[in-house]
């Protein structure tokens, strides 16, 4: 095992022996903020597999991420106001189940992924960043000014929803379960770079000309890679939507884009841990920085601008090295 | 529904499309350029929004808050090249993305500490205050005509200085070839300062405009930033000229969705739900309209891919 | 006579006023190599395009194995069987050698879309990937990341992936490029054995190894055939003489 | 995580030690410190902690959170205070967004949650709770406010406009509730809009005789300069939110004559009112805005109820909300059944005074108003 081996057990350990420190000390709260942690980092999970893997640099992942906060709510108000989901065609309950939210958030995510990826790797480059970007703020004001789903106002979800055998209300299992996701999601990121898909999308990242003569389109496998990031931001939209049993259009915003590029490029891009280091990283500084002073962004910048210029390859590239090629 | 009031709502889109044209020029040059995507672009059209206010309200002088305005967005600019951005060109577009986000961060938090939490105050001058008559009756609020003049103005002397003068070839040569301008001999950091800060005098200017009709805040900029980004999308990334054609595409569109599509739903729907809809449809149109235009054009109306 | 396996007829392809592709017609035959030469800017990089699909022509077709192709895209001509080498070593630099390699075997077998067991992980893949690493001679260099490999290497890298295509064709452009003399002698040879698996169709600027491989040359000046025979009548063609080999003979 | 707490306990003043009932209270505030629209939030604690200073009351204690303005960061600062500082009190929400995220979970888990601003109409009508006051008012009274006297200032043709979200489509309503005019022309913005050139015309155009607007924030002073600049000239009648201190100076001349609705002025004569304009001023060298006095009044409520009730016995503390047995800078103030306050609504007009832009009363719009959502209200 390598030096980035060791660091990601330590990462994994560590986000498994905060929350459980915290809950035997009673400081539910910062069980809380690791719950926080591992449903960011699964968002940027997800991004890292169209960012590292794909090369894409998309400033849109909040319409995933919103999209899948959504798909929690827009399941789950209809049982606190005892209404069915639908009535036509035909008659839908809505859900307070969190395995079918996930599916149903999952699904949503990526179809959308579907949709603005199918338009946006039409280019590439600079082009590709602002396109995902201008989609995102596009879905951001139809969420506002669409006058179902509460628009700006959002959606309220008075009960946490519930996983079969699990008190989701207690924080630390819910926390668990956010953990559980975060590295199920880790391991199929792990298994996809490995097998004969990852390896079709690097080739296409680093070479689509060689991949086309070779017989691999790389618009496919692309798209492919970009609907699997959806789906998974979606799937952290809707867990995050569950955190704070709320979702608005701020899930939306070009904001959270931005943020949760931040967890990726902070913590390293294409390695595997990279989003978890980078969003517990975000976290951190969020919270000892807004202890020093109202302007405390203002630190966050100038923190985020001394890492890019000069400790590339972010958090696990500094400490594990160049062990891993990428670009 | 009269003739004229359409024709007073194309002249609003026009204007609003010749703001959006200003922080666009500079967007694109850079980018052409450098090859460098800026968000924290919409941070310098509010530093000029910011500079303008400030003298103006000191001085009382609206114009000597403008070349203010010009100057701080340039010399914010050029600080900001030389310290952070000179460091990025040669890095990948997620390292720019980053850093430049990093930016806006501390050029927002950074106002707020100097200016603090409450909106300035920046008025049009009297000048220029007040409606005029137009030929048709129309009455149409002097300052917005002459904001259409100075962006036209401005179209005009970037098209002259990019296609008839020294600079204006080194910055063509800059786009075609990184190497070969160097092997001229043109003195390359230099003439990126000297772009970047140009970019950014216009995008100060534009905010210092654009500030005298609303609100001088925190964050005033990065709507129009992304709005910007849609610009240079449709218009094709370098490209002025598509630029300026995006702009003006840019803002007929979505002034007169926005007053026509209400009216079109209030056809076959309630007035409230009518208004309410068709706002919300108003608001995606220009999104729609770039979708359009990529799934036609996937390098915009004048890019070169 | 046999069929040709790939055959193109009257191909145009104008940029502008500028006639890159002036009404191009040549054919590939079972088991031979057929050499395309021709002064820079003659239009070889043009019509290799044409024929792997990456430029469409404003006129004629291009058949693989009898079938018309023209319409068809770079991945479905790939796929179909035509194994394209590039000019510029185009190898993934930060996949290694064997990675590349079952890229290449994979994306001829269709199983890119395979999400789940690791690529490195399935024998099919591996052995087939090794044996074409073996048969260009790469073996022991199978771990090293192609960014890291020698430029002779690249260029055997890029042929062991055209191979991994199990094509009906071959269109190599200048695997020679950049070699030294033992590195064009290697090549050399390499090429004629690979003419067994499939006919080539090279571009090649290394005259010595066109007159050793070819059992035919076409001469493209100004993006039209000028002539096309064996070696010796092309040596014979006066025509040739003057317009691209004198320089070279006169030299 | 309490580096990041301001942990503010108040100096003592000894004369209040002793008090019956006087238990220690722990009052979690989450406003918007940060970003944009934190001027309200920063006016909403420091009117707040004003009241907080000068009753000197050793057994509060303030701990007060920036929310950003962003709803997922004050529902974790909620969890935060509940589960780690353990307060008994939340207030402080600037926006309905953000209240709509935190009210309904905080008072589920038994805490009080005393509103300094936002007052959606969800919570006052079904979903109201035994644990909910507003202090400030309901959602629509501004609006409503404005309607009722709109017609008084010989609008009779009215062109109405508000932003394209719930709190604009309420504000819409609200103003049509008690306007008895005709509405001739009724616009939807883009939430965050700074040009308003469009709409102007449209106003130009159509035949009205005065306008109503509901823009908060930056949107409202791109508004009202534009629409100075176009010369249409008619009268413009808003809730006192789009007119408030801390935006009309941003506004300068533009803003002067304009009516807005509202329910408490600077001017306001009681003697509450002047020690409280005159000891923020003093405190803080400006003047109050609404925020502030709402922050002012929703501290003295809290503090007249601790000197009646323990917090820890929630029955008893609630009774003691209920009477609203404290001085409001607005005179005399009640809460409805549903508990939010039965208060007069007034029309106020910006006028310059000296250097500075502020509001005066012109007339009163609703005495004695309660809100719309009272009778859903099962409580």
């Amino acid at each position: 095992m390598g030096r980035e081996g060791v660091l990601n057990w330590v990462v994994a350990l560590a986000l498994l022996a905060v929350p459980l420190a915290a809950h035997a000390l009673d400081e539910p709260f910062i069980v809380t903020l690791a719950t926080k942690v591992a449903i960011l980092a699964l968002a940027g999970v997800g991004l890292n597999i169209a960012l590292g893997l794909g090369g894409m640099v998309s400033l849109g992942h909040a319409a995933f991420f919103g999209i899948g906060g959504y798909a929690m709510a827009v399941l789950a108000a209809p049982v606190q106001a005892y209404e069915p989901l639908m009535t036509w065609p035909v008659e839908l309950p809505g859900t307070k189940s969190m395995p079918v939210i996930w599916l149903a958030a999952t699904l949503a995510g990526g179809l959308a992924a579907l949709a603005i990826g199918a338009l946006s790797l039409r280019t590439s480059g600079v082009y590709f960043i602002m396109i995902t970007l201008a989609f995102g703020q596009m879905l951001y004001y139809f969420a506002i000014s669409w006058p179902a789903y509460g628009g700006e106002d959002g959606i309220s979800i008075y009960v946490r929803n519930g996983f079969p055998g699990l008190n989701t209300l207690d924080p630390i299992q819910f926390c668990a379960l956010a953990y559980g996701v975060l590295m199920a999601a880790l391991l199929f990121s792990r298994m996809l770079a490995r097998s004969c898909f990852g390896l079709a999308l690097s080739g296409a990242r680093q070479n689509p000309a060689r991949s086309a003569a070779l017989g691999i389109r790389p618009y496919s496998v692309k798209l492919t890679a970009f609907v699997i990031s959806g789906a998974i931001t979606g799937l952290a939209g809707a867990l995050f939507a569950d955190l704070n049993r709320f979702v608005s259009p701020a899930m939306l915003s070009w904001q959270t884009s931005g943020e949760i590029m931040v967890f990726v490029i902070l913590g390293g891009v294409a390695r595997l841990f990279g989003p978890v280091a980078g969003a517990a990283l975000f976290i951190l500084l969020e919270h000892l920085l807004g202890g020093v002073s109202d302007y405390w962004k203002l630190f966050l910048g100038l923190a985020l601008l001394g890492i890019v210029l000069f400790a590339r390859g972010g958090l696990i590239g500094t400490l594990a090295g160049r062990e891993v090629a990428h670009d | 529904m009269s003739v004229m009031l359409l024709i007073e709502q194309a002249l609003n889109g026009l204007q609003y499309g010749v703001m959006l044209f200003l922080m666009a020029a500079g967007l694109t040059l850079v980018f052409g350029v450098m090859g460098l995507i800026n968000l924290a672009h919409g941070s310098l059209f509010m530093v000029g929004a910011f500079a303008c206010a400030a003298v103006a309200g000191a001085t009382g002088s609206f114009w000597l808050g403008l070349a203010a305005s010009l100057a701080a967005a340039a010399a914010a600019g050029a600080l900001v090249e030389l310290t952070v951005i000179r460091r990025l060109y040669a890095r990948d577009h997620l390292d720019q993305v980053l850093a430049t986000f990093a930016l806006i961060l501390v050029f927002s938090e950074g106002t707020r500490w100097l200016f603090g939490s409450f909106p300035l105050y920046l008025d049009i001058p009297d000048a220029l205050a007040g409606p005029v008559t137009l030929p048709g009756g129309i009455d149409y609020p002097l300052y917005r005509l002459v904001l259409i003049g100075i962006g036209l103005a401005i179209a005009g002397a970037l098209f002259w200085l990019i296609g008839r003068t020294r600079l204006g070839i080194r910055i063509r040569a800059g786009e075609a070839d990184r190497e070969m301008i160097a092997a001229l001999g043109v003195d390359i950091s230099k003439l990126y300062t000297i772009v970047f800060a140009l970019g950014a005098a216009l995008a100060g200017l534009a905010g210092a405009l654009v500030g005298a009709l609303q609100s001088v805040q925190v964050g005033m900029g990065e709507p129009v930033l992304i709005l910007a980004f849609v610009v240079i999308v449709i218009g094709g990334i370098g490209s002025i000229k598509g630029a300026l054609v995006g702009a003006i595409l840019v803002g007929l569109t979505d002034t007169l969705g926005r007053f026509l599509l209400p009216i079109l739903f209030s056809t076959f729907m309630e007035t409230s739900a009518a208004t309410s809809v068709g706002a919300a449809l108003a608001s995606m149109l220009i999104y729609i309209l770039m979708a359009g235009v990529l799934v036609v054009r996937p390098g915009g109306l004048y890019g070169r891919a | 006579m046999t069929e040709p396996v790939l055959d193109v007829r009257n191909l145009q392809l104008s940029f502008g006023a500028l006639k890159a592709t002036d009404g191009v017609s040549l054919t590939l035959r079972p088991g031979e190599i057929h050499a395309l030469i021709g002064p820079n800017g003659a239009g070889k990089s043009t019509l290799i395009g044409l024929i792997a699909g990456t430029l469409t022509p404003d006129a004629g077709q291009v058949f693989l194995s009898g079938r018309d192709v023209t319409g068809t895209d770079v991945v479905a001509r790939a796929r179909a069987g035509l194994a394209r080498s590039f000019q510029v070593s185009a190898v993934a630099g930060e996949l290694t050698v064997l990675q590349n390699v079952v890229l290449a075997v994979q994306g001829a077998r269709g199983q890119s879309f395979r999400f789940f067991r690791p690529a490195l992980g399935q024998a099919d893949l591996c052995e087939a990937a090794e044996a074409h690493i073996a048969r260009v001679g790469l073996s022991d260099r199978r771990a090293v990341q192609a960014g890291d490999l020698a430029h002779g290497e690249r260029r055997r890298l890029e042929l062991a992936m055209a191979l991994a295509l199990c094509p009906r064709a071959f269109v190599l452009d200048e695997p020679m490029a950049g070699m030294g003399p033992d590195g064009a002698r290697e090549m050399t040879a390499l090429l004629d054995d690979l003419r067994h698996e499939a006919p080539i169709l090279l571009v090649e600027h290394d005259m010595d190894a066109v007159f050793a491989l070819a059992d035919r040359v076409s001469v493209l000046v100004s993006g039209r055939v000028i002539a096309s025979g064996t070696v010796a009548e092309i040596r014979a063609d006066a025509e040739v003489q003057r317009a691209y080999l004198g320089e070279e003979m006169l030299e | 995580m309490n580096a990041k707490s301001k942990l503010l306990a108040a100096v003592a003043a000894l004369a209040m030690a002793g008090v019956a009932g006087a238990e220690p209270l722990k009052v979690g505030m989450i406003t918007t410190l940060s970003g944009g629209g934190a001027s309200l939030g920063i006016d909403t604690r420091d009117g707040f902690m004003l009241a907080v200073k000068q009753a000197g009351n050793p057994d509060l204690e303030v701990v007060i959170e920036d929310d950003q303005r962003k709803p997922d960061v004050a529902v974790q600062l909620a969890d935060k205070m509940i589960q780690s500082d353990k307060v008994d009190v939340l207030t402080g929400i600037v926006w309905s967004n953000l209240a709509m995220a935190v009210v309904p979970a905080a008072t589920a888990q038994g805490k009080f949650y005393l509103s300094t601003n936002a007052a959606p109409s969800q919570l006052a009508g079904k979903g109201c709770n035994p644990n909910y006051f507003s202090v400030s008012y309901q959602n629509d009274n501004l609006h409503e406010a404005a309607g009722a006297y709109a017609a008084k200032a010989g609008i009779t043709r009215a062109f109405i406009m508000a932003p394209n979200y719930p709190a604009g489509q309420d504000s819409l309503a609200g103003f049509k509730r008690f306007y008895e005019g005709e509405v001739v022309g009724e616009v939807y913005t883009q939430l965050g809009q700074t040009d308003y050139a469009g709409e102007i015309a449209q106003i130009r155009a159509s035949g009205a005789d005065g306008v109503f607007i509901f823009l908060p924030g930056g949107m409202g002073i791109s508004f009202v300069k534009q629409y100075a600049d176009s010369g249409v000239g008619l009268p413009l009648i808003g809730p006192a939110f789009s007119f408030e201190q801390t935006i009309i100076q941003a506004m300068g001349d533009a803003a002067l004559g304009v009516l807005n609705g509202a329910n408490w002025s600077p001017d306001l004569d009681n003697a509450a009112n002047t020690a409280f304009v005159e000891g923020f001023a003093a405190e803080y060298g400006r003047l109050p805005s609404v925020y502030a006095s709402y922050g002012y009044d929703t501290a003295n409520l809290l503090l007249s109820a601790m000197a009646k009730a323990d917090v820890k016995d929630a029955d008893a503390f609630r009774a003691a909300l209920r009477a609203a047995d404290f001085d409001s800078v607005r005179g005399d103030f009640a809460f409805s059944p549903s508990q939010h306050p039965v208060q007069d609504l007034y029309v106020r007009e910006v006028v310059r005074d000296g250097d500075i832009l502020t509001n005066r009363i012109v007339g009163t719009a609703i005495e004695d108003r309660s809100h719309a959502y009272e009778d859903a209200c099962k409580m």
